[in-house]
């Protein structure tokens, strides 16, 4: 259980740095929503089932689904403009 | 039903939703003046009412809480009100109105028709949660309310819609967005440490931790990462980049209302939490004082010698708002309760001065068709002569001539550097360069207006339009700014009961 | 060092998240990716209150009808309502700063903040604009 | 310069009388010279003058780059220090839980009717803070509306073309079956908010993520019917009403020390929590609204 936790907090840090780094945009926003769903499973560990509902449906959900509209709009996903 | 309770202390309460409900309701409004009157209404409703407040908690020199839910201190949120938080209700109510009034047709103008009523849904919201900031008891409602301010100060500013006046809206917000975190950083460390969120309790909790000397590292650090949330949030010296650019791009009545009430509200927040929080003492022996001091006294002179490089007449109001903050942190750098006071007084003075200057800059900006040009504004007091006096007499007020309101502030702010002998010195000087200063770079504009206006100049004006909604807002900024500059001694003595009764 | 490894993990991991949100908000010239910074320094506080909440073996805040709720069963409720507020919070200033970037890239056509400010000083506003 | 040698000139405080004055013909001549001067100069010097400032501005940007990095680092090692000062994560004797979060648990089925102790808390407790969050979702939405709504004279643009491409039958397909079981899960969260977790914000979500997988499968035209602009606005704004006006009945009751006639009912049953049910269902309904919102607006630049 102990581990698991270890193991959760470093993939969370690693995908914070991993979203920070990242040359594409899609990629980032993906690695976010990987971050919020991971974020999420942390809540059911800290007992917070209420937040761990929210974060799923907000951070992974709502959120990430804004992101590509943006995206989307910008015309980064469909040309495939790498972030110079 | 039988009120068991004092009606007058209902006013708080009434006062934030009747906001917030004008707020809802207006989407539903289709056209921008009638939202505007639904607006307008609201705002000498409330002031109404806050002035009843006043003369309530004056007379019975008394502050009081009001629940918010059946749930007593510790357990569920509360207001609270004194003659302090009743003055300043009263004059952002009648700034607000004022402003709005004042640069009514302007919003008209700058603003697409189809969004005038979002326009002042946000106008409603920004109010009522100032209010909520001003009465608040809870440092987490203080939060929230503080959020839907960054907003909804970000939405007016935006809402003329060009694309500099977007840019300035993001990077607004991104300034905004970050001192809300390390605001909200901060109250997490108060809950751990304390676990709780009220006022009260949290005051107690931290009195009893500095008592038995526990965790006394966080402690600083909480109260550091609070100071520089704020100090973000309300522009103070090194985080100011981002005020030029918002006040120059939005409409006048948007930029008044940011500078006078919206960055000022924050700063209201803070003087609360110091006061009903850390105590003033803690944040002596800790130097959070001295540091803010420091900061304020380096906005004044820096912002104003920035204003003096300033072409530009909006940009320059911006750079001396930046002073101005500075004086507020200054007078709070004191350490002092009269120092509080009088950087109390100094907000109220401001928040009268610079939207009534605001709004006449508009307006004489309205009539001159050369843009940005140096000779803009030149002779345009014969074309506009109501404006013209306005923004004179908000000029001599700014830098501090005697009978206005900017004098009494300053006036106090140098007494009160009388009381803690270590700042006084610098804090002297200071006032006095950063006077010198103020009125070099506010005369030449004030030269420029009122020349005789030459041939040349006279194709660049259009001859005005008659606005009487315009000419009674000045006259009564005017009025009001006299007021507050011939009867400080009124106001200051309310404050310092507000402030004594805080503590 | 130890502590913060073995005990305070949690808040360990949740500031430095704080620090790498902050970083990416103050350096990041991509618009987006600024925001995704702004809403990895919000969920790196949710997670710092959300962990002082959390009490060693005790459950969720969800009383059982019928029978008396003692304190020494349930974590501390008052961090996960503050965080509930809160990411309602962020996900507002999310979606409201998403749609400035989409107006801002509809008036300048790119997503770097540096871009924009030089085409701003150079005069170019409004090149891209269809709607005004 | 030469200024003194010509008879035209004058001394620096007679120039400044004559243009407070206004007469502007020695003024003017006096600017144009130096104007011309200026642009001159400025001819010969145009390309140092970007150079240089090119160079500044690259300068600042590294020392901008430097000094963040370095506050941030600073900024992470004094946190750290005190995350290390600060109680240990778990610890049942911690500052936190104190007497607040004690009576929440204790006294919150009896007191407020929710076996849901966070949604009590944030509903009954602590409720001005939830009325100020639903308020900061409204903003943000009349916010998104200000910025991307369209006019009318705008109505025929192209981008808008590109969310009305053909949709695959997969998708149709699955979203045929999954938007039901969705929006009943929305639901079930909830209206359980008082007695399980979740709550009107998740619950709200969930419905809102349910009604933008339809607009995507289906395209706009079908769910205009019952969702445009006016029926929103017009439930939003009502169901911001209903919350706005019984959360304002019991800060009025509270504060004035009367008692709220509203039962709390039996804890545990659907029907129980006094106000919470209600004011779960509001947000909820709002919450949905504003997802949905954010969606149309960011593609089709309305709803």
């Amino acid at each position: 259980m102990r581990i698991l936790e270890y193991v959760l907090l470093i993939f969370l840090i690693l995908c914070a740095i991993g979203a920070t780094v990242s040359k594409r945009l899609l990629v980032t926003v993906i690695i976010f929503m990987a971050y919020s769903t991971v974020m999420a499973v942390i809540w059911l560990f800290l007992e917070a089932p209420d937040l761990a509902i929210t974060e799923a449906a907000v951070g992974a959900g709502v959120t990430s689904i804004l992101f590509f509209l943006t995206l989307k709009k910008v015309d980064s996903i469909n040309k495939g403009t790498r972030e110079k | 039903m039988i009120l068991t309770h004092n009606i007058a202390h209902n006013i708080p309460f009434i006062s934030i939703f009747l906001a917030m409900f004008a707020g809802i309701i207006t989407p539903l409004v289709n056209s921008g003046r009638k939202s505007c009157f639904i607006h307008k209404t609201t705002t000498v409703i409330i002031g109404i009412l806050s002035l009843l407040l006043l003369l309530h908690v004056d007379y019975n020199q008394e502050r009081f809480t009001f629940l918010m839910g059946h749930f007593p201190s510790p357990w569920g949120n509360e207001l609270k009100a004194g003659p302090m938080e009743a003055v300043l209700a009263v004059a952002f109510s009648v700034v607000m109105f004022l402003t709005v009034t004042g640069g009514q047709y302007m919003i008209e103008k700058d603003v697409p028709e189809k969004k005038q009523n979002l326009y002042f849904v946000m106008l409603n919201l920004l109010f009522g949660s100032m209010l909520a900031l001003i009465y608040t008891n809870d440092i987490f409602t203080g939060y929230v309310f503080i959020e839907i301010n960054t907003i909804c100060s970000c939405a007016i500013i935006m809402s003329k819609d060009t694309g500099n006046g977007i840019l300035s809206t993001i990077r607004y917000l991104i300034m905004s967005i970050l001192g809300s975190g390390l605001i909200l950083f901060a109250i997490a460390l108060l809950y751990t440490l304390t676990g709780q969120l009220l006022f009260p309790q949290l005051k107690s909790g931290i009195l009893q931790l500095i008592n038995t000397d526990d965790y006394m590292f966080p402690m600083t650090i909480t109260a550091g990462i609070f100071t520089l949330g704020i100090a973000v949030k309300s522009a103070l010296f090194p985080f100011h980049t981002m005020l030029p650019g918002a006040y120059d791009a939005a409409t006048p009545s948007s930029s008044g209302i940011l500078s006078g009430l919206v960055l000022k509200s924050y700063i209201i927040f803070l003087i609360k939490v110091y006061y009903c929080v850390f105590t003033i003492e803690y944040l002596r022996e800790i130097k959070i004082t001295n540091l803010i001091f420091f900061l304020g006294v380096c906005g004044m002179i820096l912002g104003s010698v920035m204003a003096l490089k300033e072409r530009r007449i909006r940009r320059m109001l911006a750079y001396s708002s930046v002073a101005q903050i500075g004086y507020i942190y200054m007078g709070l750098g004191l350490g002092t309760s009269i120092g509080a006071t009088a950087a109390m007084l100094h907000i109220v003075a401001h928040a009268v001065t610079k939207s009534m200057l605001f709004v006449c800059t508009g307006r004489m900006k309205d009539i001159s068709l050369a843009g940005e040009a140096d000779h803009c504004l030149r002779g345009i007091g014969h074309k506009a002569p109501v404006s013209a006096i306005g923004f004179t007499i908000g000029a001599l007020s700014i830098i501090g001539i005697p009978l206005l309101a900017g004098f009494a502030s300053k006036l106090y702010l140098a007494l009160a550097s009388f009381y803690s002998p270590f700042k006084m010195a610098v804090s002297l000087i200071m006032l006095a360069v950063s006077m010198v200063l103020n009125a070099m770079y506010f005369i030449p504009p004030i030269v420029d207006i009122w020349r005789p206006l030459s041939e040349k100049d006279a194709n660049y004006r259009i001859e005005p339009e008659i606005r009487p909604a315009f000419i009674t807002a000045v006259v009564i900024f005017i009025a009001v700014n006299i007021f507050v500059g011939t009867c400080y001694e009124i106001i200051f003595d309310i404050f310092e009961v507000g402030i004594a009764l805080m503590r | 060092m130890i502590k913060l490894l073995t005990i305070n993990h949690f808040e360990a991991a949740a500031v430095i998240l704080f620090g790498i949100g902050f970083m990416n908000m103050l350096l990041q010239d991509n618009l987006i990716k600024k925001f995704i910074g702004l809403n990895i320094m919000d969920t790196a506080i949710y997670l710092y209150l959300v962990s002082y909440g959390y009490i060693e073996g005790h459950m969720a805040p969800i009383a059982e009808a019928g029978k008396a709720a003692l304190a020494e069963e349930f974590i501390n409720p008052v961090p996960s309502g503050l965080v509930l507020t809160g990411i309602v919070v962020s996900v507002s200033v999310t979606a409201f700063s998403l749609a400035l970037i989409q107006r801002l890239y509809k008036k300048y056509g790119t997503l770097s903040f540096d871009e924009v400010l030089r085409k701003l000083r150079s005069g170019e506003a409004n090149t891209y604009d269809s709607d005004s | 310069m030469d200024y003194k040698s010509d008879p035209n000139k004058i001394g620096k405080w007679e120039r400044f009388f004559k243009w407070v004055n206004g007469e502007d013909s020695i003024d003017s001549v006096w600017e144009k010279e130096m104007r011309s001067k200026i642009t001159g100069k400025r001819k010969k010097r145009r390309k140092t003058i970007e150079d240089t400032i090119e160079r500044i501005n690259s300068y600042s940007k590294k020392i901008y780059i430097i000094l963040s990095v370095f506050i941030t680092v600073v900024y992470i090692g004094i946190l750290l220090y005190t995350v290390y000062e600060l109680p240990e994560h778990g610890n049942p004797l911690n500052p936190a839980n104190n007497e607040v979060s004690q009576r929440y648990i204790e006294h919150g089925v009896e007191e407020t009717g929710a076996l849901n102790i966070v949604s009590a808390m944030i509903l009954d407790y602590r409720a001005f803070d939830t009325f100020g969050e639903t308020v900061v979702l409204f903003t943000a939405v009349i916010c998104v509306a200000i910025l991307l709504r369209r006019t009318d004279e705008d109505k025929t643009d192209l981008e808008q073309d590109s969310f009305k491409s053909d949709r695959g039958d997969i998708l149709k397909f699955a979203a045929r079956l999954v938007f039901p079981i969705v929006v009943l899960y929305g639901i079930y969260v909830i209206i359980n908010g008082h007695i399980s977790p979740g709550g009107g914000f998740a619950g709200g979500t969930i419905i809102g993520a349910g009604l933008i997988l339809y607009s995507a499968a289906f395209g706009d035209e079908k769910i205009k019917s019952i969702l445009n602009y006016k029926s929103i606005t017009v439930t939003t704004v009502s169901c911001l009403l209903i919350y706005f006006f019984s959360k304002g009945y019991s800060f009025f009751t509270g504060g004035n020390h009367i008692e709220s006639v509203i039962p709390k009912g039996t804890p545990g049953n659907i029907l129980s929590g006094g106000l919470i049910l209600p004011l779960n269902i509001c947000v909820g309904i709002v919450v949905a609204c504003t997802m949905y919102g954010f969606y149309s607006y960011f593609t089709k630049g309305d709803i």
